[in-house]
């Protein structure tokens, strides 16, 4: 009888920290750890976003306003209610993830391209109340919004700290906080779709009736994985609010749900590692790109257009194949 | 009382024409192809700009708007020769950010060609503005509706009337069965992707001298278009002017009897209510999955 | 070991720095002046001139011999009119760039995204942004040079009272330059003996608004409307109420001080008034007004050199960038924090926007007289008296 | 001995048309019950009525005494019913074994905390699981696949790997949508023994199929459908003899005759 080969995790998971953690030695200066704690915080909402539409097959085009409702519930909380940040940051999950789910009851019975419209509708009204209720939210001219502090310490990007009698500045500290978040949220999200639960979810994609004769209450599951995925992309907008320090309407726009799911299908669906990559060439590329000036569209246009022409499931999962088969 | 009604209304159906047309495109495409084209906005961008360049260039506006809606036309062409069709069997989520990728590379294209400022269109009739009931009714919106139903009968009658339009129509129904009695249904999806482009680039003439014109116009047309179409039920065509004109009076009426802040959540929430109790749409299919 | 860990990572940075992002060498014989401004999307007719604005007269500069001796490099990013992009950008010039001093940021959105990055790192900065939010409270880095929204709604209600108006509609977009605009000009037009009877909104995308400006018309009492906003939106909105026939007295802000405006409204502008600094009507001017000279060369140099228009945004960055030239030179070096004093010690620069008396107790150094209120007559920009 | 599953009056109509058309038949524990007819004889829509994907228009379906009116297909597999699909219905974005732990689905720990967290108790479990599901691919004869991608896997295979699953689900009853369309004479024979294999652990299994040989050889009794209706009803013998359903197979004229004859 064949041995029952049982996916490993560990490899991976080693690989992402030792990247992670010699990736510092590539920045030379605060603006490089910027990209970086940037394409952490991405990544996250990134990873999350996979859950639902990589693995469980339900495309959402209107993420950004659990981002974005992440980050205005944390300024509000800790700004207005005298909320710590921490206790804000939760406070704002379960508060985006109950939202979640309840626009999500009625909304994902829809299928395909349907679905797809309600979430946008979804998002776009989200950006559309964070721009007119300018009262609490300061409307489009942003909000300011206090730095983090954990357990009393404060945790400016601008501040110098004492660590073990090293310094470290507060950009550094902050990409060690993104980079952990980070790698936190691969490891939960790794484990979910290893576990009986997400093997349900990736049922939901590969196919709903398999998946309710299994005895899978499909609607339950779909509305599961939306509030997971929202809840990522409500701790990752919490997060960012704290580390820019002033937030603006733009992170809810349709833009910006647009670009979470070009990152998603760019790196490739249902590839937790390549979501991240996808994160951060989408967050690199206009780096690259500003020395071309006017072009820069065109070219943006093009690369992404081509990527998907000729790598339809996305970077990683396609080199994989690639290198699988030349193993072969 | 009776004169404000009726502003509203005709700025509701002039809009509405307007989103009929993006969402007719829409529609076709989604039929022929099953993709959501998200450059579906930048049609209208070619038509309206590409209608100003020309005009500037010396071209006579009887020369200028044809010319524009070519050039729309043959983008829609290149765009499914070079975008659409190498990526055919791509998951429908890659299919949307590959029109994505399109609609920004055709802005970035015409912002570079063609500026970025704003242009007005000359409106096409020298008597600006009518009285009807009170209210002022604009000749642009005349030529805007006018032109719409024109194009719809045409649509229609090529669908019925022309072997090329049943074809089209017999593909979009099912590919297979269309490909086995002959039709190459490669050149009918190209054909499909053209004449979305030019009903889009009709459009984006006909509004330029009431909303004027820019290289980033498409964008929002675009999503109200989309939104049109979803709300009549995507596929169908009556659906799709049905969905179009209930947007732009819905628009136009809150922002005339209820508020404006709220105007443009207004589409949105109608979408979501029209979905909920109408999983597909108003005029959608309603499909039996088999097993 | 620990070496060629070292010589890895100083390799891999090379590699990054050079190869990829393009940094700049830093060269010490040349002044950086760094700018982030959008260019491209939404609010590209301010970040266009502006950008247009500081390449010309940085070009004019270095052929002129330079700055200190020195020749002056504009280090410029787009941020699309994108908050986060604009924040990301000032961080790369502060940062990466390690520029002088920053002239830029086209939106107050963008602007105030960058605001705690440059308090932080303690460079000179000036915004070309309207808000009066950027400089009150005053920041000790933060200069502007664009006169407030509410400098802007009290010089329009101040000439609205002079023709007696007391009840007006008031209509703008929901962009940021919009509702900052109406919710400054709700609040002062109370004190100023002006009541808002009806107060609209549109989209900045909007393609009509004909609905709103007939709720308005519709309103009782209102003797003018207001239109607050700026891009294509306020054309759209000239039209349409020139197309509904309505004959109230229309007033537009700075937000649409541009020729290109005229263009878009065609003879519906006709008779509309709008705050705006002199430059659009600088050949009409006496000869004798201290800003003739300034405001003509200007004017000419813009022209003459991109054959298109100049705008009164272009004409901020113009200010911005002579107020940091005139600084440097005072200060004599390149130091940030003696730049700094240098323009707070600014008092009389006869600029385009206006003349500029900086203190410490205000970055930005206009008043209210600084706009003139200009009337559309006969498709063309006219001085009231 | 009262029936497992038992199905009364039951109809189904699709815009006018009567897909199944007052239908009744009971079904008893462990044996093996084949339904036959026509294409479009109302076969499948019958398996679809009885496992809730579609709602009847009339009649009832009771399994061990309990009305299944208005469950929703997942709620099925835990009243002890399970199925295959004509068209496969296999996941192909996952591999072959989590394709049958799938269907062990309700016997595992789902709690989102847990799962996130991979408590030890869930890792346990599942572990179990992965052993149990890959002695079911061996059960059913596609052990070899046990560590391939579903998609890498020839037809054949997939048509019991989805049998697997429905068995992970440790059903009363198995409803089989024509397992054998698709296989060669060969893999036929051995999904006769798998089916016997089955009925002989004390599992009923309901199989909807064309393949006459398969169907004369292992049914214990054979209902046969026309029109949605019932035609005749009895063991392979008594229908081999009944001059109705040679009737309507000559009539249709379809190569399941030539088994018959």
């Amino acid at each position: 009888m064949a041995t029952v080969k049982t996916h490993r995790k560990a490899p991976g998971l080693i690989a992402l920290f030792v990247i992670l953690a010699v990736a510092p030695l590539l920045a030379a200066n605060a603006f490089h750890y910027d990209l970086m704690i940037k394409i952490c915080l991405t990544a996250i909402v990134a990873v999350g976003l996979n859950l639902l539409v990589g693995y469980a097959g339900q495309v959402s085009l209107g993420h950004a306003a659990f981002y974005a409702g992440g980050a205005y519930a944390s300024a509000l909380l800790t700004q207005n209610y005298e909320f710590a940040p921490l206790p804000a940051m939760l406070t704002a999950a379960v508060a985006v993830g109950s939202l979640a789910w309840l626009v999500g009851r009625p909304i994902l019975h829809l299928k395909g391209h349907y679905l797809s419209m309600a979430t946008l509708g979804l998002g776009v009204i989200a950006a559309i109340v964070i721009n007119n209720e300018d009262q609490i939210t300061g409307g489009p001219d942003g909000l300011p919004v206090a730095p983090l502090s954990l357990f009393g310490h404060e945790l400016s990007v601008f501040g110098s700290y004492e660590w073990f009698g090293m310094t470290i500045t507060g950009t550094q500290l902050w990409y060690l906080l993104a980079a952990g978040a980070l790698f936190l949220a691969v490891w939960l999200a790794l484990n979910l779709i290893d576990s009986p639960l997400g093997r349900a979810l990736r049922a939901l994609h590969g196919s709903e009736i398999a998946a309710q004769v299994a005895g899978v209450d499909t609607a339950k599951y779909k509305l599961r994985v939306f509030v997971i995925s929202a809840v990522y992309a409500s701790v990752a907008g919490s997060l960012y609010a704290h580390y820019s320090g002033f937030i603006t309407p733009d992170i809810a726009s349709f833009g910006h749900s647009i670009e979470l799911i070009t990152i998603v299908v760019l790196g490739g669906m249902a590839s937790t590692y390549g979501v991240i990559l996808g994160a951060a060439i989408l967050l690199l590329i206009p780096q690259f790109l500003t020395g071309f000036q006017e072009l820069e569209m065109v070219l943006f246009g093009a690369i992404l257009m081509a990527v998907m022409i000729f790598m339809p499931r996305g970077l990683v999962p396609t080199i994989a194949r690639r290198f699988q088969k030349e193993a072969a | 009382m009776f004169s404000e009604f009726f502003q509203f209304s005709f700025s509701g159906i002039t809009l509405g024409a307007i989103y009929a047309l993006v969402a007719l495109g829409f529609t076709l495409i989604y039929n022929a192809s099953h993709v959501i084209n998200f450059a579906q906005g930048e049609f209208l961008m070619i038509g309206g700009m590409g209608t100003v360049v020309l005009m500037d260039a010396g071209a006579p506006i009887y020369l200028a708007i044809p010319g524009a809606i070519v050039m729309a036309g043959i983008a829609g062409v290149l765009l499914h020769k070079l975008a659409i069709a190498p990526a055919k069997n791509a998951d429908v989520v890659t299919l949307i950010i590959i029109t994505i990728g399109a609609s920004i590379f055709l802005r970035g294209l015409a912002q570079i060609f063609w500026g970025k400022d704003y242009h007005a269109l000359p409106a096409f009739s020298d008597t600006e503005s009518l009285s009807v009931g009170g209210a002022v009714l604009l000749t642009q919106s005349l030529w805007i509706l006018g032109i719409a139903t024109l194009l719809v009968v045409a649509l229609g009658l090529f669908f019925t009337r022309t072997a090329l339009g049943k074809a089209l129509l017999a593909t979009s129904m099912n590919k297979d069965a269309a490909s086995m009695v002959g039709i190459k249904t490669g050149a009918i999806l190209t054909l499909a992707f053209g004449i979305a482009a030019l009903l889009g680039a009709v459009a984006g003439v006909i509004v330029a001298p009431i909303t004027f014109t820019a290289y980033d116009i498409g964008i929002m047309l675009g999503l109200k278009g989309f939104i049109a179409a979803a709300i009549g039920g995507l596929g169908s065509s009556t659906g799709a002017i049905l969905g179009g004109l209930l947007l732009g009076l819905a628009e136009a009426y809150t922002a005339g009897y209820i508020s404006s802040d709220y105007k443009d959540a207004v589409p949105f929430v109608l979408i979501l209510v029209i979905l909920f109790f109408l999983p597909n749409g108003l005029l959608g299919s309603r499909a039996v999955e088999r097993v | 070991m620990k070496t060629t860990l070292k010589q890895l990572a100083a390799g891999a940075v090379a590699a990054l720095s050079l190869g990829l992002m393009a940094a700049p060498a830093l060269a010490a014989d040349t002044i950086r002046i760094g700018s982030f401004l959008s260019v491209t999307g939404p609010a590209s007719f301010l970040g266009d001139p502006e950008l247009k604005t500081l390449e010309l007269y940085i070009d004019k500069l270095n052929e002129d011999g330079g700055l200190l001796g020195k020749q002056v490099e504009l280090v410029h990013y787009d941020d699309v009119g994108d908050a986060a992009k604009a924040r990301t950008f000032a961080n790369r010039l502060l940062r990466q760039d390690r520029v002088d001093i920053i002239v830029g940021g086209s939106t107050t959105g963008a602007t105030m995204a960058a605001v705690p990055l440059i308090e932080q790192a303690g460079v000179p900065f000036i915004s070309l942004a309207g808000a009066e939010t950027i400089t009150t409270p005053v920041k000790k880095w933060v200069f502007k040079t664009p006169q407030s929204d509410r400098q802007a709604a009290r010089r329009v209600l101040i000439d609205m009272k002079e023709r007696g108006i007391t009840k007006i509609g008031l209509i703008s977009g929901t962009g940021g330059f919009g509702a900052s605009g109406r919710n400054v000009t709700k609040e002062i037009a109370g004190d100023m003996g002006v009541e808002i009877v009806a107060d609209e909104t549109y989209n900045p995308k909007d393609t009509d608004v004909t609905s709103q400006l007939t709720r308005i018309r519709g309103t009782e009492g209102v003797q003018a409307i207001l239109n607050f906003d700026f891009g294509q939106g306020p054309a759209i909105v000239t039209r349409n109420y020139d197309q509904l026939g309505i004959d109230l007295p229309f007033y537009q802000s700075h937000g649409v001080a541009s020729d290109s405006f005229l263009e878009l409204a065609g003879d519906a502008a006709n008779g509309l008034r709008l705050p705006a600094s002199a430059l659009l009507v600088a050949d009409k001017l006496p000869k004798s007004d201290p800003q003739y000279q300034v405001l003509n060369r200007y004017k000419n140099d813009y022209e003459g050199h991109y054959n298109e228009s100049v705008s009164t945004f272009g004409a901020y960055a113009y200010d911005g960038l002579q107020l940091a030239i005139r600084a440097i030179k005072q200060a004599g070096s390149t130091d940030k924090a003696k730049v700094r004093d240098a323009l707070e010690s600014i008092d009389g620069y006869v600029g385009v926007t206006g003349t500029y008396r900086l203190s410490a107790d205000d970055h930005m150094g206009l008043d209210a007289e600084s706009f003139r209120i200009l009337e559309v007559k006969d498709g063309d920009w006219a001085l009231t008296q | 001995m009262s029936a497992l599953l038992s199905v009364k009056n039951l109809s189904k109509e699709f815009g006018g048309v009567h897909a199944v058309e007052d239908l009744s038949f009971e079904v008893e524990q462990g044996r093996i019950h084949s339904i036959i007819g026509p294409n479009g004889a109302g076969k499948t829509t019958l398996f679809n009525l009885i496992t809730g994907l579609y709602q009847p228009s009339a009649g009832s379906v009771h399994l061990n005494g309990r009305s299944l009116a208005g469950h929703k297909p997942h709620e099925l597999a835990p009243l002890g019913m399970c199925r295959t699909f004509q068209n496969l219905q296999i996941c192909m974005n996952m591999s072959a074994l989590e394709n049958v732990m799938l269907g062990r689905h309700r016997h595992l720990g789902q709690g989102t905390l847990a799962s996130l967290l991979k408590l030890p108790a869930l890792r346990r479990g599942d572990h179990a699981c992965r052993q149990q599901c890959a002695d079911l691919m061996e059960f059913v004869g596609c052990g070899q696949y046990l560590n391939h991608h579903a998609s890498a896997m020839p037809y054949g295979a997939l048509k019991r790997l989805e049998i697997a699953r429905a068995l992970a689900s440790e059903p009363d009853i198995l409803l089989l949508d024509e397992p054998a369309a698709g296989l060669n004479r060969t893999e036929t024979d051995a999904l006769r023994d798998v089916i016997r294999k089955i009925a002989d652990k004390g599992i009923t299994v309901v199989l909807v199929e064309h393949d006459m040989k398969l169907v004369m050889s292992v049914s214990d009794q054979v209902l046969v459908l026309c029109y949605g209706r019932q035609l005749a009803e009895g063991t392979p013998d008594q229908i081999r003899a009944n001059p109705d359903v040679i009737d309507a197979y000559l009539g249709s004229r379809k190569p399941e005759e030539e088994a018959l004859a």
